[in-house]
């Protein structure tokens, strides 16, 4: 029995990814085995993980060194209640993604499926060693492992020149992130030389460079992330992966991003400062805000959902800055609340956008298609599909009984405690942020009813769309899977805060109290909050079945099919339903000065007359364009070095001897 | 749970069922009157719900289970979200399973589900309504939301049950926020529940509306739930009203017996307010739908800014 | 102790020598005199080493001015020549920069390196000492004659000055390298001298001239 | 038998033997076999000299120790790798025409040549000789960059002549001067240990401004910014081999020079002088060369300007001193020989298949030769420093000790390398993902060198052999002090 059985359980469980990823390269192009029986393993190794995750989370952290690595630096791995919680993420929401991959990949997506097997398998293990990592060098090199694999996962479909510059962009992005991540190790180690984060933790900064070392990670993490200005790859490489993969990086990559940071703000940095909450509150909110308009204005289905998960991401990112805010005046309990919501919402988001991200791998399998202006109907004709995906949307509204809601009224219920902060121009401000978290939920109902209702509901809106297919037996397992987790998450959020309490206890350094008998969730008191979904759902249900009876005992239950009525309209095609434009279009009026939008009106003359938009994000204009324009001016000026005289490059030698000589001789 | 506990819920839900219409009824009858015309009697509704449930669903060919599902879904929001307001009694075992917070998400779902429903059948009006539905919700949402966050920083609760057994115990105070707060209730409850100025139930003018392009498409059975589900809400945002700002006469759960008094005041409370829609939606005019997110974020604003005085004047009278 | 007197003058002379020859480079512009002031430059310096080799008793700077002497006086002047006429190229066209501009630069860079060249000349233990300045003064004087020329024959024949100064400095400095270096940098300086006269051949071939601002193609400007 | 005697007798038995035959049909594989010969008898030298510890061989003349026995043993092993590149790379040269039996027999001929001065450079004892055999490699490769006689590599060759010619007489000015003080110190000749025991007795003046001189010498061939200018030109426009020996040898082996000269430098000093000029150049190239790249048109110019960013990288290590920076240079040296010339094998095939080294004309090689095409973009991830590959390790701890020791270099650096990484990515991924429409090579491309390279950079990111850490640390405590 070795020392640290769990942690070596899932480091072998890592190496079983990597090992399916092989066998993957070696199974090149035959379909066949990869999908069949690759893919399945891989989601029976993410099930293993997650059970071990789960162990792991009340067991006392486990560590070990690997004799691989740098010289002085070997890989340090170590597994604690935040890294299970992750892993535990990790695992489960694999495990769902996996399965259904398994009846996805069963085309060629450009890259041949061995090779997508291998990169994906990849992609999952660095993600799990991520969370294991104890050392800045392991850490960075899964970090960077985890960019790559993910970034060849990207541009699967590498013959779209479009999809090649989401992947470009995407990792260019990822990689000046993990440069900031790696000054921001530089920062932590002091001057010690010492990378493991054993050391970094006994470390005590200045303000000053602990603050400079914070501000790193939330740009390091916030550019994995996707919080605003690093947020442009998000909607351009989500889109452009093949539907699992979009999945796995909504679903599960990000989380990465959100773990790393709680890995420096909470354990790494030795104590807090209110503004660093204040900070990562305004970024998480502007994130979370953007994030749900540009949503609602997306013609695009991945592109909404890429842009949703930048809105959730953005309330994770508020939730956990609010958890250092109370925790830096103190207030423990509360900033266990903040960041018991902030993991909840994590967890909730996982799954439910890998489901939707699989359904729209789905109906694209099905339809070829993308454009929310080429769908509709078609929850008729790919039932699975529908019914998964609905599920999927009303976690993603946070609707009530479902997990994104639980999640949303824990972070409003840490909301109220803010009052008792002991800075009154935070009390002035938070609750405005309190609003705004409410004004971003509800329009994240919004969205989803746009998403849903354009995608499954109303008439098809081309003709093919009547022919599409239903998923097939493994997708519908994979989905099943997601929506089961979804659900478990909403009716039970007693359970998950409770499993939750390990690792709010190690970093807020408390826990939810009480977790409530059973079904409710109680965070502080009866008397003060309480919110069961189980009992809400079974009142719900209740009154939908008494209804439901009493209607037909009372009255009958006759149906008569007829033509729709449409206010007595006789030619109805689908086109007069409101597009996806349409539906955005409140959306654009109200936030008008959010985006940056081009119109094409037509005038009076219009032979053909057309109208158009097209709306823009505002910070690629204010902050990309200037910076590549400043490095090609640069380059410009720098390309003069090198102008073909040879008189000049000998010059140059010359100036530099009298120079280095002017300066030796000083 | 306890045995009375489990017959003042009850009881609270049938009364729910039976007055909301009757509620609606007279807000109608009221109006007629401001009007200067006769009115239908305010037991108009229940010869509606009665009729409707008679005649046969004429279900449009594309419609698909969702369709057919949601006016149930609707119907048991409603009578849940009626269940766990505070009318006549604080002792409700329903209560913790949903605070004000989840009261909010309980609406919310009954308008995801409605306007989903619009959406099914696929026709320009249906779409139209669900867009409109939704453009009002994401803004009277966290407008409702911030009502009652105002009133849980009040009573440091956002447990229902609390807000109205800590607001009745105290003493009669001017709180400036929740006199903020209570405009904007009005402002939101308007919105929400198709009345003048954002929508008028009485027409089918294709412009404006709102609330009845959704249910266009529905009849018989279908449209009687969803019409019952619209009183059930009325009644609901009424007695959200009454128990944040007049929560006087609530039985609490020590005193079973003061139902009996609690009930008559509720009635006079309702009849009160059922007036004082009637009264503010003939003064006010219907405006464009292009003005409404205007006229929603004023409501919103109001509700912040209560919060803000709230904390503001933290010290002092609240 | 007079002989070696003698042979402190003549060095110090054969060094003004050199120095003025440099000058002298900087300002020709026929190539054919070119290639004639860098024969002198070759017999001063094969001249300095035999002084220096009989001054200081040491039989191997006899062999350096042996092999001076026979390479640069008598091999690379009839190679480049040969060169020239062959090429059939007789002068330079137009220096880059003026040539009495160049001349005061030339000045500056002298008084530069003898102000550097000061405190360590002192250092020296040769009899020789003083005149490192000289030697680095020469160095940089080709340095900035091949910069000014724009043709590849002159530009050659900055180089090979450059070199002589190098030699120079060697000798002045340390009398002279160890006898296998000095042969080694003798070998190389012949068999650069062999491909670069392949190369002139072959830049005439492919631009039909010699004028190095046809080699001006490569640039990321 | 001294196995350095082969070592060095090896290639240049083969430039003569190859001088005669290089142009018969089965000279590419005599290339290959002298090669290999050249690499086993390193190969027994390196052992040899792990066995028995450093040193000197042939009389005084020559000397090994770890710093120089290691980049022996990379340059037989890179040239070994590159002669077998070399095989199907000339053969298709051949077929194109570019390529006529005179001028193969003497890039052959040239090729032994330019690796025995390299391995001369490298072993011997005397700095008067590592001169003398630097300008030799600075011959041997003008001829071999010339050799396809057009006019962009004739000018090329003729800049890099000029240029390298006149750093490298600046480096002898500089090695004339070491001389003098040596001479004053009492170590009566130029041998590196000599000098190495009485360096503290160097005269500082004199050896402050024979680094001045040295530095500006050699760090012309080693292609610090701004005396850069020959070494994108040479790159470009020579045969393919001969660019990833020039990027993965001779600068390393110009860098060597430089190391050695500054620890004599700083003996003699006893302060930072030297450390600080290389800290400087060696920013400078990373920057300067980093704004380069977003520029360039043709592959082979791109990785040019890449090595120079990488040597400046290496420079600046090595100036920042100390036995962890000195290791980390070491370490990015090694790995970007590597790595750079295997991008150079893949380039190579490449440039052939698509019949231009235009960027924008290269399009697609997954589709058409896809282990190209992959040699290709996981050898430029691996060059810009992405994890698992060994540069990120080398690059990591260069960073991580500038953070420590020049704070203010960091973001600097950090600002190159994002740039790097934005201009090369852009560039490497439209080549070699999307459509293609090539033709496939008439010979099989050489793949085994560059996955060898890849898989020993892969390798040397996520473990270093101990035996090496030991060299590096034992080569580190000799450099950096």
């Amino acid at each position: 029995m070795s020392a640290s059985p769990l942690l070596d359980g899932a480091l072998a469980l890592a190496a079983a990814w990597l090992a399916i990823g092989f066998a993957g390269l070696a199974a090149w192009s035959r379909t066949a085995i990869v999908a069949r029986l690759l893919f399945p393993l891989g989601a029976a190794v993410g099930l293993a993980l997650a059970g071990v995750a789960l162990a792991a989370l009340g067991a006392p952290a486990e560590a070990r060194v690997l004799p691989i690595g740098l010289p002085g630096l070997p890989f340090h791995f170590r597994l604690d209640a935040l890294a299970a919680a992750f892993l535990a993420l990790l695992g489960g929401a694999g495990a769902g993604v996996s399965l259904f991959s398994a009846g996805y990949f069963r085309r060629e997506e450009g890259t041949p499926p061995g090779l997508l097997g291998f990169q994906y398998h990849v992609f999952l293990a660095a993600m799990a060693l991520v969370m294991l990592a104890d050392d800045a060098y392991a850490f960075m090199v899964m970090w960077e492992t985890m960019a790559l694999a993910s970034f060849f996962l990207v541009t699967a479909n590498d013959r779209s020149a479009e999809i090649r510059r989401a992947g470009y962009l995407y990792l260019l992005i990822a990689h000046l992130g993990a440069i900031a991540i790696l000054l921001c190790f530089g920062v932590l180690q002091a001057n010690t030389g010492d990378y493991t984060f054993a050391n970094l933790r006994a470390q005590h900064l200045s303000p000053f460079w602990a603050s400079a070392a914070f501000l790193l990670a939330l740009a390091g993490f916030g550019a994995k992330a996707g919080l605003v200005p690093l947020h442009v790859w998000l909607p351009e490489a989500h889109p452009a992966a093949p539907s699992p993969v979009s999945a796995l990086m909504s679903g599960v990559m990000l989380k990465t991003a959100v773990y790393g940071f709680l890995r420096i703000a909470f354990d790494l940095l030795p104590a807090q400062l209110w503004w660093w909450g204040a900070a990562a509150l305004a970024v998480g909110i502007a994130t979370a805000l953007l994030g749900v308009v540009f949503a609602a204005v997306q013609a695009d289905m991945k592109r909404l959902l890429a842009w949703s998960s930048v809105e959730n991401l953005g309330l994770v990112f508020a939730g956990i800055g609010l958890a250092i805010l109370f925790g830096a005046y103190g207030m423990k309990s509360a900033a266990a609340l903040a960041l018991t919501a902030a993991l909840y919402h994590a967890l909730a988001h996982a799954f439910f956008k890998s489901l939707l991200f699989a359904a729209t791998g789905a109906v694209m399998h099905a339809t070829s298609e993308r454009s929310l202006g080429r769908l509709g109907g078609l929850l008729r004709v790919m039932p699975w599909v529908g019914w998964a995906a609905l599920a999927g949307a009303l976690a993603a509204a946070g609707l009530p009984p479902l997990g994104g809601f639980a999640a949303e009224w824990l972070l409003l219920q840490s909301f109220l405690f803010t009052p008792q902060l002991p800075n009154g121009f935070l009390n002035m401000l938070v609750p405005v942020v309190a609003a705004l978290i409410a004004l971003v939920a509800a329009l994240a109902g919004y969205v989803m009813v746009k998403f849903y209702g354009v995608v499954f509901l109303g008439q098809p809106r081309e003709e093919k769309l009547s022919r599409a297919h239903d998923a097939g037996g493994w997708e519908r397992a994979g989905m099943l899977w997601l929506i089961a987790a979804s659900v478990a998450l909403g009716l039970a959020p007693s359970r998950v805060v409770e499993a939750l309490a390990p690792v709010t206890r190690l970093l807020a350094g408390a826990a939810l109290e009480s977790a409530g008998g059973g079904w409710l969730l109680v965070p502080v008191s009866v008397a003060r909050a309480s919110y069961g979904p189980a009992l809400f759902l079974a009142g719900v249900l209740a009154c939908f079945a008494l209804a439901w009876v009493l209607v037909r005992r009372l009255y009958h239950g006759r149906v008569r099919r007829a033509p729709a009525w449409d206010c007595g309209y006789p030619w109805q095609v689908a086109r007069m339903q409101d597009t996806a434009e349409g539906f955005g279009q409140p959306i654009r009026q109200i936030f008008e000065p959010m985006f940056r939008m081009r119109r094409h009106l037509p005038t009076a003359f219009d032979a053909r007359p057309r109208y158009a938009v097209e709306v823009g994000d505002p910070v690629w204009h204010a902050l990309y364009l200037p910076v590549a324009r400043a490095v090609e001016a640069t380059a410009r000026f720098v390309g003069r070095l090198q102008q073909g005289r040879i008189a000049i490059y000998l010059a140059y030698s010359f100036a530099t001897v009298i120079a280095i000589l002017l300066w030796v001789t000083r | 749970m306890s045995l009375p506990g489990a017959a003042s819920q009850l009881l609270e839900i049938a009364l729910a069922l039976a007055i909301a219409p009757l509620f609606a009824g007279w807000v109608a009858q009221c109006r007629a009157w401001l009007q200067n015309r006769s009115g239908p009697g305010i037991a108009q509704p229940y010869r509606l719900l009665h009729k409707l449930f008679h005649k046969d669903s004429v279900l449009a060919e594309r419609a698909s289970p969702l369709f057919r599902a949601a006016p149930y879904v609707v119907f048991g929001c409603m009578t849940l979200a009626c269940g766990i307001v505070p009318t006549v009694s604080t002792d409700l075992p329903l209560a913790p399973a949903a605070d004000a917070i989840a009261l909010v998400g309980l609406f919310a779902l009954a308008r995801v589900f409605i306007s989903l429903a619009a959406m099914d059948v696929g026709t320009a009006f249906g779409s139209l309504g669900a867009r409109r539905e939704m453009l009002v919700g994401f803004l009277a949402e966290p407008a409702l939301l911030m009502v009652f966050f105002t009133a849980a920083l009040v009573t440091g609760s956002t447990s229902l049950t609390t807000i109205v057994t800590t607001l009745s115990s105290q003493e009669l105070l001017i709180r400036p926020s929740l006199a903020l707060a209570a405009v904007a209730l009005v402002m939101v409850a308007l919105a929400e529940n198709a009345r003048v100025p954002v929508d008028n139930p009485a027409t089918h003018l294709e412009l404006t509306m709102i609330h009845e392009a959704l249910i266009l498409e529905c009849s018989g059975r279908h449209l009687a739930l969803y019409e019952w589900a619209a009183a059930l809400k009325l009644f609901a945002y009424a007695c959200i009203g009454i128990a944040l700002f007049a929560p006087w006469g609530i039985a609490s759960a020590h005193a079973p017996s003061a139902l009996l008094f609690a009930l008559p005041a509720l009635v006079g409370k309702l009849a009160l307010a059922g007036f004082l829609v009637a009264l503010l939606e003939t003064l006010s005019a219907k405006m464009r739908v292009f003005r409404v997110p205007e006229y929603l974020g004023m409501a919103f604003l109001l509700a912040v800014i209560a919060m803000l005085v709230k904390i503001l004047l933290g010290a002092g009278p609240q | 102790m007079t002989l070696t007197g003698l042979a402190q003058q003549l060095i110090h002379l054969f060094a003004a020598l050199l120095l003025l020859l440099a000058f002298a480079m900087l300002a020709q512009r026929r190539i054919l005199s070119l290639i004639n002031l860098y024969t002198m430059q070759g017999a001063v310096l094969a001249a300095t080493a035999a002084a220096m080799g009989y001054a200081t008793r040491q039989p191997h700077l006899y062999v350096s001015a042996l092999v001076t002497a026979a390479i640069k006086v008598g091999v690379i002047p009839y190679f480049l020549h040969r060169v020239t006429a062959r090429l059939n190229v007789r002068w330079d066209v137009e220096t880059l920069i003026n040539i009495p501009t160049t001349l005061i630069l030339g000045i500056v860079l002298v008084i530069f390196a003898f102000d550097l060249a000061q405190p360590i000349a002192e250092l020296s233990s040769t009899i020789a000492r003083g005149t490192l300045g000289i030697a680095l003064a020469c160095v940089l004087l080709s340095l900035m004659m091949m910069i000014t020329r724009s043709k590849a024959v002159p530009q050659v024949i900055g180089f090979l000055a450059m070199e002589n100064g190098l030699f120079f400095a060697a000798t002045a400095a340390t009398y002279g390298m160890p006898m296998v270096v000095e042969l080694g940098i003798a070998l190389d300086v012949l068999i650069g001298m062999v491909i670069l006269g392949v190369f002139l051949f072959q830049i005439r071939q492919q631009f039909d001239s010699l004028d190095i601002r046809h080699l001006e193609r490569l640039k990321d400007q | 038998m001294d196995p350095l005697l082969l070592v060095l007798a090896s290639p240049i038995l083969g430039s003569l033997v190859l001088g005669l035959v290089g142009h018969r049909r089965w000279a590419p594989e005599v290339n290959v076999a002298f090669s290999l010969a050249t690499f086993l008898a390193a190969a027994a030298l390196t052992t040899d000299v792990i066995a028995h510890g450093p040193r000197h061989a042939l009389g005084e003349e020559f000397f090994l120790d770890p710093l120089n026995v290691f980049l022996v043993a990379l340059t037989a092993f890179v040239a070994f790798t590159t002669a077998l590149f070399s095989r199907p790379y000339m053969r298709v040269e051949q077929a194109h025409g570019r390529m006529t039996p005179p001028r193969l027999r003497l890039y052959h001929s040239m090729y032994q040549m330019f690796s025995f001065t390299m391995l001369l450079a490298l072993t011997t004892n005397n700095l008067g000789l590592l001169w003398v055999a630097t300008e030799a490699a600075t011959l041997a490769t003008v001829l071999l960059v010339s050799v396809y006689r057009t006019a962009a590599s004739l000018e090329a060759a003729w800049k890099y002549f000029i240029l390298c010619g006149v750093g490298i007489a600046q480096a002898l000015f500089g090695t004339v001067l070491v001389y003098m003080a040596a001479e004053r110190a009492g170590a009566g000749a130029l041998l590196w240990t000599g000098l190495d025991a009485v360096k503290a007795h160097l005269d500082p003046r004199i050896m402050g401004l024979a680094f001045a001189f040295l530095f500006v010498g050699y760090g012309t061939k080693v292609g610090l910014v701004p005396v850069h200018n020959w070494l994108p030109d040479a790159h470009a426009e020579g045969p393919t081999p001969v660019s990833a020996v020039l990027s993965g040898l001779l600068l390393n082996v110009a860098l060597y020079a430089v190391l050695r000269f500054k620890v004599l430098t700083d003996g003699a000093l006893g302060s930072a002088l030297a450390g600080q000029l290389m800290m400087a150049f060696g920013l400078a190239s990373v920057l300067v060369a980093a704004f380069f790249l977003s520029r360039q048109r043709d592959v082979k110019r791109m990785f040019a300007y890449s090595s120079i960013e990488h040597m400046g990288l290496t420079t600046f290590a090595f100036g920042v001193g100390g036995p962890l920076a000195t290791f980390a240079g070491l370490l990015h040296m090694t790995v970007h020989s590597l790595v750079k010339s295997a991008i150079f094998f893949a380039v190579g095939h490449a440039a052939q298949q698509a019949g231009t080294q235009v960027m924008s004309e290269i399009r697609g090689l997954i589709r058409s030769s896809p282990t190209v095409g992959w040699g290709l973009m996981l050898g430029s991830l691996a060059i810009l420093g992405m994890p698992p590959f060994g540069v990120f390790a080398s690059e990591f701890l260069i960073l991580t000790t500038a953070m420590r020791e020049q704070p203010w270099a960091t973001p600097l650096l950090l600002l190159g390398l994002g740039v790097a990484f934005a201009s090369v990515l852009q560039r490497v991924q439209p080549m070699v993902f999307g459509e293609s429409s090539f033709a496939p090579l008439p010979q099989r491309p050489a793949l085994v060198p560059v996955f060898v390279h890849m898989g020993l950079a892969l390798m040397l990111g996520l473990w270093i052999p101990p035996y090496l850490v030991g060299w590096y640390r034992e080569a580190a405590r000799m450099v950096g002090g």
